[in-house]
């Protein structure tokens, strides 16, 4: 089964990244941007039967791995695929 | 001759270069600012190491964007030389004024050290006072030093003799714990189809006084100064 | 202006208990009361626990550090400002400063350690001066502690984030593993910076009217009571609860800052500069004003925000990164703003310095805080808290139970190499830009770095030392030896010492024995630092390092800055040329007590001494630097390496490990010379040498005229094999690739 | 309007990252693990009338920056948030 794991830098937690993008994207002449987070994306194959083995194994290795809670927020979502 | 050194925010090694030219090689050498567009008259641009724009995002993407890089493009299209150190390199390739793309080491980690590279073509305007198959010292540092490029577009590198560089042992042997980042066939510096642009991740700024680690950088300053006069 | 500032819609009653919550007692909270003849607002309660902390007033430590010297003739700038500035000739000034980060590095080891970087390197360009050099002193638990390896990578991953990516080399550190830092790691990070004497900045405001500015990144909710409540209290489970406090570190707008604070000196329209470290805003402005003898006002209102709604005390408190605030000119605001600009980077006006020494901050057009501000810097409490020694002193004794000695000295050798404390530690430094300005002639790996200064011949060399072993054993001694370390490992690549930067780490200042330990450690250093005219012109102090009140063991890290007349004599710590000479130095005997022998064996079972240190007389270890240094102007050695972790043992055999190819060293030694003691034992001070044949004689005359001892002889072979007398003949590739793999090996890389 | 961009390492192109991340998991315990990449997740606001402008200028902040065709992998949503 395939899991998307978003992680992003937690709300009012500095985000040097996205400042960066933002300025560079309005250099670029992309006015209309109002604000970048850049966060990480990643993509697992888990061999499970379950969705909900999957989604609760999702959950913890977020917890102990994947994110840092103290400065990242992250979610989740379980597919088929 | 005169050399022209581009300032990125962010850029580190700019000063440094610009003292191996002046101070050590007694050359002409300008500082360039990213938000200009002029290059001054100079004969060989040279994009410095660094962390331009705090690498973030990707290296070199956000640098290649500058209003300088314009003019680079346009100057490199003329035929005019080019040589990028490092994140110089990253963003010859972001800009594609280089094949291939440049990611992270595959132990993960920054590496700071001396390696040994190999001229693997030594008629270029970059290694001619080098002889091919000749060993150099340098210094690496970085953390995003693996080159990489598709099969079709790698072996026309190849064919062509784009790869001016390749990690070797200290004996000249081709080992892979030689090879300090994972680049793809051991490549440490690549040339462009017209062989005016050259990106390279070893530092040979940082190699231009035998009491600072040795001066074997000089033989690519040399062979520019040589190809431009 | 004699309105008193107002509370604010929402915030909790100010009293006896907020006061508590916020870490002051009850007099404490009594005397605010009466500096500002009313109650404080919950704003300026606010101030006062972040001024008044122990990390911000040094209310337990000042007078004591008071004994150290701070005085000399090359000394510049003491303790006081920013950093301490050093005259090393030709016009030059180098400025420098340890500082610990160990808190936030406990709780967010990669943010943690990169902000301690970002923040030593702000207190030197704050000084005008451009970084050239960063050190770090690392101390971790032991490897079989479960967050050890992840520690250790995240915080190396920090220090090398951070300070690569500002362009500044990391050319030495230390780095120590041991079972009595498994629950409180020390970050200490180390910056020297150069600046020309006539250009160095001050933090002591000055032209009542002068604007103030506000530059570098905006201010947002990070590290709220950091330098409070992290810094300045102990470990438990709560801390946890404290984490939104976490500040991300922002390298690159660091070295966006770091060229515009250094182009914007050279205006000559700074009057005064500080960074915003901690107590952020609070503390910069507070002191530049308090230094100069003046006032300042700040409008809030125009304090650049990350994101809506902070509130005073917020805004106040953050302890956001990569921030400055300065003291222009009046009427040259413009020539700084466009400085600024070219480099992208803000310089706001926000107030301006009075001439009523008060600190009065508006928020929505009303004052908020209005506090008169000798008292609430210069004059905040201070203690002289109970010292006295433990009844019984126990060396920390790790909870493992140890092995016999092996009964092969050349199986100790191999089992000391392993250690990592002993062991290359290059999968660390591996991970530092150190070359980077092209100063770099001896980068880690050696005794003592060494750079050369642009221009001139002269160069400078750094080192970084500790030994908390010796320092649970005896405080006193132990700071003594810690001293002594760093001045013969700059001594030993050829540099005269002469400055010292110090971070004082230990435990809870409020028990009796770690105050005893504290005053005994700042007496060592005052003593070492006068035997090599040394002063200490800057440092940092760390208290509350316990976990569930266990503290660590006293850990004074001393830095010491060494000058060398002429770079290019700098000495080697590895033999350079098969058949030299080998001379063996000492000022006296090696104990095992507090050694890395001792911490791997079983020593009492074979009645070797490891309780005592040993005397240390501080004139044979000044002579025996000025004989290095001599020696080496003099071009008579070759190399010199001093012995430390592992003892004569493990020094001759890094001696042998030149980079360009190994070589072998012959000894032989009288039998009495081939004890464990002998070979293994630690303590001070004992130098390997080596020089050609025909310097041979005049160096032995110099180093009798020092009236220092050669305790054994041998030379330098082609061969790369060690052989120590009767007892130890080794490979010395094979016991290399020990030393190498080591740490690698440990943390499970290939 | 809220755009989030997907990027992730094209498919074989060596992603040392993902397989560190995958030995970790490993090292946990999480065996049932089959593959992992890792990517970027990029959150952009976008002051914009029409999903349609949006979308045709995420597609171009894609190309002129975000990602690199070379190596990666893109893709987007639009959507209101
Ligand atoms: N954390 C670190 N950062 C940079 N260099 C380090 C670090 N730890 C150790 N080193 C380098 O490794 C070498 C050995 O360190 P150490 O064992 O402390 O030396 P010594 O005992 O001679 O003082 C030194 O050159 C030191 O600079
Ligand atoms: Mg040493």
């Amino acid at each position: 089964m395939q899991v998307k794991v978003f992680i992003t830098p937690r709300k009012g937690i500095l985000d040097p990244q996205g400042r960066a993008v933002e300025q560079a994207l309005k250099t670029l002449g992309f006015n209309q941007i109002a604000d970048v987070r850049v966060g990480r994306y990643i993509v697992l194959e888990v061999a499970g039967a379950s969705a909900a083995g999957v989604r609760e194994a999702a959950k913890k290795m977020c917890e102990q791995l994947l994110a840092n809670p103290l400065i990242e927020d992250y979610r989740f979502e379980v597919g088929a695929e | 001759m005169k050399w022209g050194v581009v300032s990125f925010p962010g850029s580190l090694d700019d000063r440094d270069t610009l003292y191996a030219l002046r101070e050590v090689m007694g050359q002409d050498a300008i500082p360039l600012w990213h938000k200009d567009e002029s290059l001054g008259g100079a004969r060989c641009i040279v994009l410095p190491g660094g962390f331009s724009y705090g690498d973030y995002l990707r290296c070199g993407a956000i640098a290649r964007c500058s209003p300088i890089m314009r003019s680079v493009v346009r100057f490199a299209n003329d035929g005019g030389l080019v040589m990028g150190i490092c994140n110089g390199f990253q963003i010859l390739c972001e800009a594609h004024l280089l094949p291939g793309a440049l990611t992270r080491n595959r132990s993960l980690s920054f590496i700071c050290e001396q390696v040994t590279v190999r001229v693997a073509n030594a008629h270029t305007a970059f290694t001619r006072s080098a002889r091919k198959g000749a060993l150099l010292r340098l210094p690496i540092k970085h953390g995003e030093g693996l080159y990489t490029a598709f099969d079709d577009e790698l072996s026309a590198i190849e064919e062509r003799g784009q790869v001016l560089l390749r990690y070797v042992a200290p004996d000249g042997s081709a080992r892979d714990e030689a090879n300090p980042n994972g680049s793809i066939n051991a490549i440490a510096g690549v040339a462009n189809e017209r062989f005016n642009v050259f990106g390279l991740m070893p530092h040979p700024e940082h190699a231009i006084e035998p009491r600072l680690g040795g001066d074997d950088g000089l033989a690519i300053f040399r062979s520019i100064i040589e190809s431009a006069a | 202006m004699n309105s008193d500032p107002v509370s604010l819609p929402g915030e909790p009653a100010v009293d006896l208990n907020l006061g508590i919550a916020h870490g002051l007692t009850p007099e404490e909270f009594d005397h605010i009361k009466k500096i500002l003849g009313r109650i404080p607002t919950y704003t300026e309660l606010g101030v006062f626990s972040v001024m008044w902390s122990e990390h911000c007033s040094y209310k337990s430590s000042r007078r004591h550090l008071k004994m150290m010297p701070s005085r000399g003739p090359r000394v510049v700038q003491g303790p006081g400002e920013n950093a301490g500035a050093i005259d090393i000739g030709d016009g030059w000034l180098a400025v420098f400063k340890i500082e610990s980060h160990n808190h936030p590095s406990f709780v967010e080891p990669y943010q943690g350690a990169a902000t301690g970087v970002g923040g030593i390197l702000r207190d030197i360009f704050t000084m005008g001066a451009r970084p050239i050099a960063n050190m770090d002193s690392l101390k971790f638990g032991s490897f079989d502690h479960p967050r050890t390896k992840y520690l250790l990578a995240s915080v190396v991953g920090g220090i090398g984030g951070y300070g690569n990516c500002v362009g500044v080399p990391t050319v030495a550190g230390e780095t120590m593993f041991d079972p009595a830092y498994n629950g409180n790691i020390l970050v200490n990070a180390f910056c020297l910076g150069l600046v020309r004497r006539e250009d160095l900045l001050s933090a002591r405001a000055s032209g009542v009217g002068n604007p103030v500015l506000y530059v570098g990144s905006a201010t947002g909710r990070d590290g709220i009571h950091g330098a409070s409540l992290l810094a300045s209290a102990e470990f438990d489970a709560e801390s946890e609860s404290k984490r939104p406090t976490v500040q991300v570190g922002d390298p690159f707008t660091e070295k966006l800052l770091i060229e515009a604070c250094l182009e914007a000196a050279r205006t000559g329209a700074i009057v005064a500069i500080q960074d915003m470290g901690a107590a952020g805003l609070t503390s910069s402005s507070s002191e530049m004003a308090g230094r100069g003898g003046l006032g300042i006002e700040l409008d809030l209102d125009r304090v650049p925000l990350r994101e809506a709604g902070l509130t005073p005390y917020e805004i106040l408190l953050s302890e956001s990164q990569e921030r400055m605030l300065i003291v222009a000119d009046r009427g040259r605001v413009d020539e700084l703003q466009r400085v600024f600009a070219k480099w992208d980077l803000h310089a706001v006006e926000i107030g301006r310095i009075t001439d009523d020494q008060n600190w009065r901050i508006r928020f929505g057009g009303r004052i908020v805080a209005d506090i008169p501000i000798a008292p609430l810097s210069d004059d905040a409490p201070m203690y002289d808290r109970p010292a006295a020694p433990p009844a019984d002193p126990q060396p920390i004794e790790s909870s493992h139970p140890k092995p016999p000695p092996p009964s092969r000295a050349g199986d100790a050798l191999r089992t000391l190499l392993a250690s990592p404390n002993i062991a290359s530690k290059r999968w660390i430094f591996r991970q530092y830009d150190s070359i980077v300005q092209s100063n770099t002639v001896a980068g880690p790996g050696g005794d003592a770095a060494v750079l050369r200064i642009k221009g001139v011949r002269r160069g400078l060399a750094l080192t970084v030392d500790s030994n908390p072993r010796a320092c649970a054993i005896d405080p006193y001694l132990g700071a003594v030896a810690t001293v002594c370390e760093a001045a013969i490992n700059v001594a030993c690549a050829g540099a005269r010492p002469v400055g010292i930067t110090n971070c004082l780490n230990y435990g809870n200042p409020e028990r009796p024995e770690i105050m005893w330990q504290f005053i005994r450690g700042v007496e060592g250093i005052r003593d070492a630092a006068i035997a090599f005219a040394a002063p200490v012109v800057s440092g940092n102090v760390s208290f509350y390092n316990e976990t569930e009140g266990r503290a660590i063991p006293p850990t004074p890290t001393i830095a010491m800055v060494g000058l060398l007349e002429d770079f290019t004599a700098a000495v080697t710590h590895f033999f350079t040329h098969a058949g030299d000479q080998v001379l063996v130095v000492r000022t006296n005997s090696p104990r095992l007590a507090g050694s890395e022998y001792a911490a791997q064996f079983r020593c009492d079972d074979r009645g070797l001494d490891s309780r005592g240190l040993g005397s240390i007389d501080l004139s044979y270890e000044r002579a025996l630097a000025e004989m290095l240094v001599d020696a080496a102007q003099a071009g008579l050695i070759r190399s010199a390496h001093d012995v430390s972790g592992g003892g004569l043992a493990v020094a001759l055999t890094e001696a042998c490990f030149n980079p360009g190819g190994a070589l072998g060293a012959e000894f032989s030694l009288p039998s009495e010379f081939e004890t464990a003691v002998e070979l293994f034992g630690e303590g001070r001070s004992t130098i390997v040498l080596s020089a050609a044949a025909e310097n041979i004689g005049q160096l032995r005359q110099l180093i009798g005229a020092a009236g220092l001892k050669i305790v054994a002889s041998g030379r330098v072979t082609e061969l790369p094999r060690l052989k120590i007398g009767s007892v130890i003949d080794e490979d010395v590739l094979a016991l290399r690739e020990i030393y190498e793999r080591a740490l690698p090996g440990r943390i499970g890389e290939p």
